[in-house]
């Protein structure tokens, strides 16, 4: 119960800062209407369920600056290497299926490492069950990129469980 | 009673006899005692409007404004009076008539039967009595309407089939040729009021005359010129005292009576006369005249052999009213009545026929004459009136028209009426000879007299025909009333 | 002279007639559907086409703005845009129940079926 | 772009698998709003986008769940298939026809620009005090035309309800005859 | 999709962000581009998505039939209701103006009112479409 | 100041217009639809990325660059979301991989 | 205060009722509320007719905006005389419905069936007010939309594919009407009717002008299908709830006539308008209809399906009315608009009762009904009458005008093609009314007894009117005279 | 610069159109929608800065959204062939 509360309270915070950054005016009217909108948001949000430690991870926004970070920079040399191929005449590509285990414990986890990987261009999660991901890697290369784990620890340490 | 009270009550009494008929409908005495009393009372309110007329009365009553300036009115004029006074006394002794055929032939829906029969009669009221063409137009299709039912009586495919050849043709030349020429008079003259001597100004295109003249004389359907007359034969399905009342008087008398009153007060006989395409209604009546009667000498069947008598002899009276001169409009008037009588007469021997030997055609009636005596006296009577032959009515109102047509030397209408009385006499006289002097047929069934009230009401009737000779009176003072008009 | 001044607008008179086309001659009771919609999408290009003007900008002031487009022509189509959709949503529901109860949704079947009853 | 859409509308059309039709419309879709961003329509495009390619999209999908997602391939040549030609033909003759006149694309001088209009661009901050003139006209001085907006919507909504709304969806069987008096 | 983890978590993390940019569209609408209509299309397609994922019976769960219907016609009640409003202050039908002391100020409450009541009756609308389309029991 | 900002932002934009081009190249000539993901995957992220930054630098400190940014992060969020369920969608639905090491063995293949 | 906002009442009530009905779920209470906007709606337009008849015609500022930058809601005798007739009848249909619907719509429907009652009316009304083209596109989809939803509903499932035909048919001339108002708005920049009659004739020669003439004309001839483009109309009308044809045969068809004359007279001037020749087509389009559906109905075997065809033939004659050009012509034309929806809304109802008691309107069915339901087939009788143009009736008096306006310009062939072609209309009525009271009945029909008073009421109400105007018409065609003279007056 | 912006822009729009219209598979031709939306997303945004009114970016962030659930929905057309079915056979409730 606790929980709910707090993540209500977040919710509505961080939707509120939302609302601002959108609006950009800071007039009486404008910033009442804010907080109507974010209330009634957060009714409609409730009775969706979506209020939960799943829905808000906002524990994690400060440990997820540095990981984006490192996940853009990843992003842009795996782009790089892709298109080199996609632009190679003889398109030297080698499209393979591999199963790789994600270590994090909670859903949250997966679903950020499986999206990681996704992101990252050479490698697409093609199914998610039980922690175990199904990876379809466009070169050995970008699969080997994979397999040596750093994305998975990298994960594993934002959301907080090791 | 004011004369103008009565005129409008000439319509509302049958209208409001019809609705109490049918309040009455469970209980076939009352019924049958309202349906007298109303042709009493009718019978009694159109006397007082004929002698008030006589008195120097001009009762003439707008009802209602219908359109802008087109309104429902009623007026009293003689020809108008004539054919009231005809309808409605013989309404009362058909009504008479009615209830002995009726209950005679145990025939089923007789509620129906006399709403309508009372409705149409005043439409009959309203035709006769409409003082614009408007409202003559207007009874002319409700008389269409309330005789529909009548007609198909019986409901047997036949009367269906009868049914709609009697509302097609009626229908399709009123609603196509006569409202047509309506409007486009109403267009020209601006006005529909009847007028002695007519409503069209002399600026009137001279040809459109006579496109309007067709257009009245073929859309006024019940007057039954060929080609226009087959309904008539056909609604000879309908039980005898229809076919009497209305096929023999209301029906086709409003027909003939529409064609005299157009030609005396909408286009006038002064003006008429001037207009050179006019001649070919004559032919085509003297035409009608011949022809029918050629048709009705090869009928069989007695009802058939009427209506083509019947047919013949409108043309009569659309030819009198076509010579253009006073005296025969005023023969084409009486010969309404004239022509009324006789033949209510006929039909009512016809239907006495049917109900008491159960015989249609005239090849049975061979010695029926010694069985139904009155019957066939009054046959005879009403026949020697068709003919013209005196001492009847009929004689009469043939008489005038033959003056008029050797007033305005009209040879083909005095040729016509000479053919046409030969023919007539050689299709009824075989059938008056044979009932009194054939032997009857080996096989017969032993039959006698019909119900009393029907042979009451034919012999009023054929009493009426002579009577009419020697005592003319009102009809004939109405007649010539209308030859002054016209003149 | 007058070619690229009206080329607009015959693009979207030949979307239109292509949308037109579908509509009529295609007997799937869908197609007929989205044949509608871009029969109307073209109308709406057509409408917006006119209230262009050159050089003008987006019909919302600011500052140093001073040409327009025509404000209105966009009103109109914002209006017809939610008239075509709702149009589209109760056409479709009604191809869905049409093949609830005939089995089908192409008109020549569904008439055979028809002529059949 | 109008080439794009040209091309786009002729695959929307002549494909038989409905599903790549709504696929292509919904294509379709993007490039009339990208076409009326470029037009100066912002609220149009913003609107075309969320209404064709969103809403529309998903109400094709949810109808072609229902019904067979396959179009039944054109039957062979009949007389008869000329007449929607010639209607189009027609049609687009009048169009063509219609389009010799018309001011020219993008002229400040049409008429549409000298009448009604101006007042809209000139008097609509003074006298409603908002920016965005298509809102001003749309909410005010057109109100009434956005009010039977929303009536259409709510009727197309009741309508659906009506129609396939969940419940019963036909009458129950036909009573006997003089059962159905309400009182 | 409820077992799709990927989706179900992506989902919950942008549901309240669609709806807020949906009351954001909704109430800026006379600045820039947007309004009633697109808010109430952006509210109602986070339902859409919500549908999606979790199935029309969780969904119709959150927005009950009767409640949509009433939202539905009672965003038609609000602009009207603005309308008759104008109509009861002495202007015609639709007359903002009245709505306040200053004429101007007027216009914008009165638009704001009718903007939300376009976006109140096209979510309303969005979302029970939706519903009864998706809701749809399957052929055969 | 203002020069290196436009010049930085100009190289971002280019450099985003490479990769969007690039990537759809890689759309159409790869075989199959899971390796064609892989190139659309380029165009959302580093095409979409590059181009927006740099889009940002142009609009500064503004209400603009916040906008950019929410369309970055919805972006992020999205893309990535609907390939990985567009991929699961054909896995299920039977639609086989092409695997194997070169192209010449996958265009036997196929 | 209230008088001063009567033309803006007229639509919003029952605007204002549907969403209303939309919220409570109860077929009795959104009955009576559908019923009360009804009256309601009809009472104001006796008010404003009244109004419009002595004082002049009304002008009413949407938002208080001057025209043509607002919407201008314009009330004339021809508009006034629009509205008491789609209000009268839509009164008379709604005290007629709830058995009706009872019987054909089912159970848990029946609210948002009245609902969509309302926007329709609503609909039809706003299009008749308003002076402003384009917001009589939003109010004709308005009442498209709802009539789709309304017709689907009939039991048969042909209901659907009807209603589909007119959907698409209805869609396509909605869109081709709104090109021709595109065009017509980039020739003169306005919207406004009025406005535009003024701005027009500088333009009147360009080609847009003519284009747009032809594309909204055909739009509306979809709408009201004028022959060649009525296909929708018999099946939706045939296939439809009883009430819901009764409702749209009266009013929907009215309105769109309506909405062609205010664009020939008002919008393009009427005779002043030579650019196209529009009368001589709409001369033979009118004549087309007379005869052709005339002849079709005769041939028909369902009572519905019958009287649809017959009213393509109806329409024929509005538009022949038009053809003419003249004061005689327009007042027939919108004589006839009252009378028809007189006559063609007793004769659904009469079928409404019908389908109660027989649950079918096939013609062979309703062999000795007359005897079984007498009022209701007398009444039926009495509508047929009206419809072949019986004199007493309004039938008549339509006709009279109809051939007057014909006699008027020459065109004598033409008045005689009028009075044939109500022949026909004597042959399809017959035969109803033949199998009816003289054809033997079966067995089943035999327990059928009269529909119920609270049916019968309104049926003979409109068999009423039907006979009094036909009578009394002097109040309907002076109405009529003036909407005429407003109509050509305007037209310069 | 906006203009070559826009220029990559249309043709990675272009491209994509060819893979919608070629397919082979359907979910090719997703693909190929979902990128083309995404796309015109960056239109849109480029199009702002283009006719120097860069507050319209509103659009482009609902052009993205309605991209996302359409595509969701696609998807889930496919998946499932129904739109409303958390998993197959489950029970829809009432309206
Ligand atoms: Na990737
Ligand atoms: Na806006």
């Amino acid at each position: 119960m606790r929980g709910r509360l707090f993540h209500t309270i977040s919710l509505s915070l961080v939707l509120y800062g939302l609302w601002l950054l959108l609006s950009g005016h800071f007039e009486p009217l404008l910033l009442g209407l804010g907080v109507l909108s974010c209330v009634l948001v957060v009714w409609v949000s409730h009775r969706m369920d979506v209020v939960d430690q799943e829905g808000q991870p906002l524990a994690l926004t400060w440990r997820a600056l540095p990981y984006w970070g490192w996940l853009a920079w990843e992003i842009a040399k795996s782009s790089v290497d892709v298109t080199r191929i996609i632009l190679n005449p003889r398109l030297p590509i080698s499209p393979r299926l591999m199963r790789v285990r994600a270590s994090q414990k909670s859903e949250l986890g997966h679903v950020i490492y499986a999206n990681s990987i996704t992101l990252t261009p050479g490698t697409v999660t093609i199914d998610l069950a039980d922690g175990e991901l199904a990876v379809h890697a466009l070169t050995r290369e970008t699969a080997a990129a994979l397999t040596d784990g750093e994305m998975d620890r990298r994960v594993t340490a934002m959301v907080g469980e090791r | 009673m004011t004369p103008e009270t009565a005129l409008v009550a000439a319509i509302a009494v049958p209208a409001a006899g019809a609705l109490l008929i049918g309040l009455a409908g469970k209980a076939p005495n009352l019924r049958e005692t309202i349906t007298l009393a109303t042709a009493v009372t009718l019978f009694a309110i159109v006397v007082s409007l004929v002698l008030s007329w006589l008195d120097g009365a001009r009762p003439d009553v707008t009802l209602l404004t219908m359109l802008p300036g087109l309104s429902l009115r009623l007026t009293a004029e003689p020809l108008g009076l004539l054919f009231a006074l005809v309808a409605s006394s013989l309404w009362i002794v058909n009504s008479i008539y009615s209830i002995g055929y009726m209950r005679g032939n145990a025939e089923r829906n007789q509620t129906r039967y006399y709403i309508f029969f009372a409705l149409a009669l005043a439409s009959t009221m309203g035709i006769a009595l409409g003082g614009n063409l408007l409202t003559l137009f207007v009874c002319y299709e409700l008389l269409t309407l309330s005789t529909y039912p009548l007609v198909t009586h019986h409901g047997t495919p036949e009367a269906l089939r009868a049914g709609r050849t009697y509302m097609g043709v009626l229908l399709a030349t009123s609603i196509g040729l006569l409202l047509l020429g309506m409007i486009w008079t109403w267009q020209v003259a601006g006005t529909l009021t009847f007028t002695p001597g007519g409503i069209f100004k002399d600026s009137v295109y001279q040809p459109l005359i006579g496109i309007l003249l067709a257009l009245y004389m073929f859309g006024i359907g019940k007057a039954a010129l060929m080609p226009l007359h087959r309904w008539l034969p056909a609604a000879m399905v309908a039980p005898t005292p229809v076919s009497a009342l209305l096929h023999a008087v209301a029906v086709v008398k409003a027909g003939v009576f529409t064609v005299v009153k157009v030609i005396v007060y909408i286009f006038g006989v002064e003006h008429l006369s001037t207009v050179i395409s006019f001649d070919w209604l004559s032919i085509v009546a003297g035409f009608t005249i011949v022809a029918a009667s050629v048709v009705a000498l090869r009928q069989d069947n007695l009802k058939r052999r009427l209506a083509y008598s019947t047919v013949s002899q409108l043309s009569y009276v659309v030819l009198a009213a076509a010579i253009l001169v006073p005296l025969s409009v005023a023969g084409a008037a009486l010969h309404i009545a004239a022509h009324a009588v006789g033949k209510i007469t006929l039909f009512f021997a016809a239907g006495s026929i049917y109900t008491a030997a159960h015989k249609t055609e005239i090849s049975q009636l061979d010695g029926i004459g010694k069985r139904m005596p009155w019957t066939m006296a009054a046959f005879g009577i009403g026949a020697l009136s068709i003919i013209g032959l005196p001492p009847t009515i009929g004689f009469a109102s043939k008489w005038l028209i033959l003056q008029g047509a050797f007033e305005a030397r009209h040879m083909l209408a005095i040729g016509v009426i000479i053919v046409s009385t030969l023919l007539n006499a050689a299709y009824f006289l075989p059938i008056v000879h044979a009932a009194f002097f054939r032997p009857e047929a080996a096989d017969a069934t032993p039959h006698g007299e019909a119900p009393w009230p029907m042979v009451l009401a034919l012999t009023a009737t054929a009493t009426a025909t002579v009577v009419l000779f020697f005592l003319p009176g009102v009809p004939l003072e109405l007649a010539q009333q209308l030859g002054d008009i016209a003149r | 002279m007058s070619f690229p001044g009206l080329i607009n607008s015959w693009a979207a008179m030949a979307l239109m007639m292509i949308g037109f086309y579908a509509v009529i001659a295609h007997g799937n009771l869908v197609k007929k559907v989205i044949g509608l919609n871009i029969f109307q999408a073209a109308v709406f290009i057509f409408y917006i086409s006119m209230a262009k003007v050159r050089g003008g900008t987006a019909p919302i002031l600011g500052d140093n703005l001073t040409l327009f487009s025509n404000p209105l022509p966009h009103v109109l189509i914002l209006t017809a845009i939610v008239v075509g959709v709702a149009t589209t949503a109760l056409g479709l529901s009604l191809v869905v129940r049409i093949r609830d109860t005939y089995g089908t949704i192409e008109d020549e079947e569904i008439r055979a079926i028809e002529a059949a009853e | 772009m109008l080439a794009f859409l040209v091309v786009t509308a002729l695959f929307v059309v002549q494909a038989r698998n409905l599903f790549v039709s709504v696929m292509l419309m919904g294509i379709f879709s993007l490039l009339v709003a990208g076409l009326f961003v470029e037009l100066d329509a912002v609220d149009v495009a913003f609107t075309e986008a969320a209404v064709g390619a969103g809403i529309s999209t998903v109400l094709f999908l949810g109808t072609l769940a229902l019904v067979a997602a396959k179009e039944r391939p054109a039957g062979p040549w009949k007389p008869r298939m000329v007449l929607p030609f010639l209607v189009v033909g027609a049609t687009f003759a009048l169009l063509v026809y219609g389009s010799l006149d018309m001011p020219r694309y993008g002229d400040p001088n049409a008429p549409i620009h000298g009448h009604v209009a101006p007042r809209y661009l000139e008097q609509s901050e003074r006298e409603i005090g908002i920016s965005n003139v298509v809102t001003s006209v749309l909410a005010s001085y057109r109100g009434y035309d956005t009010l039977g907006e929303v009536i259409v919507v709510l009727t197309a909504a009741l309508g659906v309800m009506l129609l396939i709304g969940r419940g019963r969806r036909f009458p129950r069987p036909r009573p006997r005859p003089n059962e159905t008096d309400l009182e | 999709m409820n077992q799709h983890a990927v989706l179900r978590v992506v989902t919950k993390l942008l549901m309240p962000a669609i709806l807020l940019f949906a009351l954001y569209v909704q109430f800026h609408g006379e600045l820039g581009p947007g309004g009633g209509f697109q808010a109430g299309v952006i509210f109602g397609v986070g339902f859409v998505l919500y549908t999606l994922i979790f199935g029309v019976r969780s969904a119709r769960q959150v927005a009950p039939p009767g409640a949509l219907r009433t939202v539905l016609g009672g965003g038609v009640l609000i602009y009207a209701g603005v309308g008759v409003a104008g109509l009861l202050l002495g202007g015609n039908f639709l007359n903002y103006s009245v709505l306040s002391h200053d004429p101007v100020h007027g216009q914008e409450l009165g638009i704001q009112l009718i903007e939300l009541g376009v976006g109140t009756t096209v979510a309303a609308a969005i979302i029970s479409l939706f519903f009864i389309f998706a809701g749809q029991d399957r052929p055969e | 100041m203002m020069l290196v900002r436009d010049i930085l932002s100009w190289l971002l934009i280019l450099g985003g217009g490479f990769f969007l081009v690039a990537g759809a190249i890689g759309v159409l000539r790869l075989p199959d639809f899971f390796t064609r993901q892989h190139a659309a995957g380029i165009t959302d992220t580093m095409g979409a990325g590059l181009l927006l930054v740099g889009l940002m630098l142009q609009g500064g400190l503004t209400l603009v660059t916040v906008k950019l940014v929410l369309i970055i992060v919805f972006l992020s969020f999205t893309s990535p979301t609907s390939t990985h369920a567009l991929a699961q969608a054909a896995l299920s639905s039977g639609l086989k991989p092409l695997l194997g090491e070169r192209r010449e063995d996958l265009s036997s293949k196929t | 205060m209230i008088v001063g906002q009567l033309p803006i009442l007229q639509v919003i009530v029952p605007l204002l009722a549907a969403p209303i009905c939309a919220i409570l779920p109860f077929r009795r209470l959104t009955w009576l509320i559908a019923l009360a906007a009804s009256l309601l709606a009809l009472a104001i337009a006796l008010t404003l007719l009244d109004q419009v008849l002595s004082d002049g015609p009304i002008s009413y500022l949407l938002g208080d905006w001057a025209a043509p930058w607002g919407i201008e809601y314009r009330v004339d005798p021809l508009a006034a005389f629009l509205l008491v007739i789609v209000s009268a009848l839509g009164s008379v249909i709604m005290l007629f419905a709830p058995t009706s619907v009872a019987r054909e719509i089912a159970d848990d429907r029946i609210f948002l069936f009245h609902a969509m009652y309302l926007l329709n009316l609503a609909g039809l009304l706003g299009m008749v007010v308003t002076g402003d083209v384009f917001n009589l596109f939003v109010f004709l989809e308005i009442s498209s939309l709802s009539s789709y939803v309304m017709i689907s509903l009939g039991q048969s499932r042909r209901a659907l594919t009807a209603a589909f035909q007119y959907l698409i048919m209805g869609t396509v001339g909605a869109t081709f009407y709104v090109i021709g108002v595109g065009m017509m708005y980039m020739m003169t920049g306005t919207l406004n009717m009025a406005d535009l009659g003024t701005r027009l004739p500088a333009v009147a020669e360009t080609r847009t002008i003519i284009a747009a003439m032809a594309f909204v004309v055909v739009g509306i001839g979809l709408k009201l299908a004028m022959v060649p483009l009525h296909f929708w109309l018999p099946n939706a009308y045939a296939y439809a709830p009883t009430v819901v044809s009764a409702f749209l045969a009266a009013t929907a068809t009215k309105v769109a006539v309506y909405v062609l004359l205010r664009l020939v007279f008002t919008v393009f001037g009427g005779p002043a308008m030579v650019g196209l020749p529009v009368d001589q087509v709409l001369l033979v389009l009118g004549i087309v209809a007379m005869f052709g559906a005339s002849a079709v109905a005769i041939f028909q075997t369902d009572a519905k399906r019958l009287l649809a065809y017959s009213s393509l033939a109806q329409i024929g004659y509005m538009v022949l009315g038009i053809s003419f050009l003249t004061a005689t012509g327009l007042t027939a034309t919108i004589i006839h608009l009252f009378n028809h929806a007189l006559m063609k809304g007793a004769l659904f109802l009469v079928l409404g009762c019908v389908f109660l008691r027989v649950g079918s309107v096939q013609i062979s069915q309703m062999a000795g009904l007359g005897r079984r339901m007498p009022w209701t087939m007398a009444a039926f009788v009495v509508g047929g009458l009206s419809l072949i143009g019986v004199p007493l009736t309004v039938g008549f008096v339509s006709k009279w005008y109809l051939i007057q306006a014909a006699l008027e310009k020459g065109w004598w062939l033409v008045a005689v093609l009028i009075l044939l072609s109500s022949l026909l209309a004597m042959i399809y009525v017959w035969r109803i009314i033949e199998v009816a009271y003289f054809r033997a009945p079966g067995d089943d029909v035999l327990q059928i007894r009269e529909a119920p008073v609270m049916m019968l009421i309104p049926v003979w109400i409109l068999a009423a009117g039907n006979v009094y105007f036909g009578i009394n018409a002097q109040q309907t065609i002076g109405a009529a005279q003036s909407a005429a003279a407003v109509l050509l007056g305007s037209g310069g | 610069m906006f203009n070559a912006a826009a220029a990559a822009v249309l043709i990675s729009m272009f491209l994509a159109l060819v893979r919608a219209f070629a397919g082979p598979t359907v979910y090719d031709r997703i693909l190929a929608v979902n990128m083309f939306g995404t796309k015109t997303v960056l239109m849109i945004a480029i199009l702002g800065f283009l006719t120097d009114r860069p507050d319209f970016l509103d659009i482009a962030l609902v052009y993205a959204l309605i991209n996302f659930v359409g595509t969701i929905a696609v998807m889930k057309f496919f998946k499932y062939n129904h739109l409303g079915l958390p998993h197959e056979g489950e029970d829809l409730g009432d309206l």
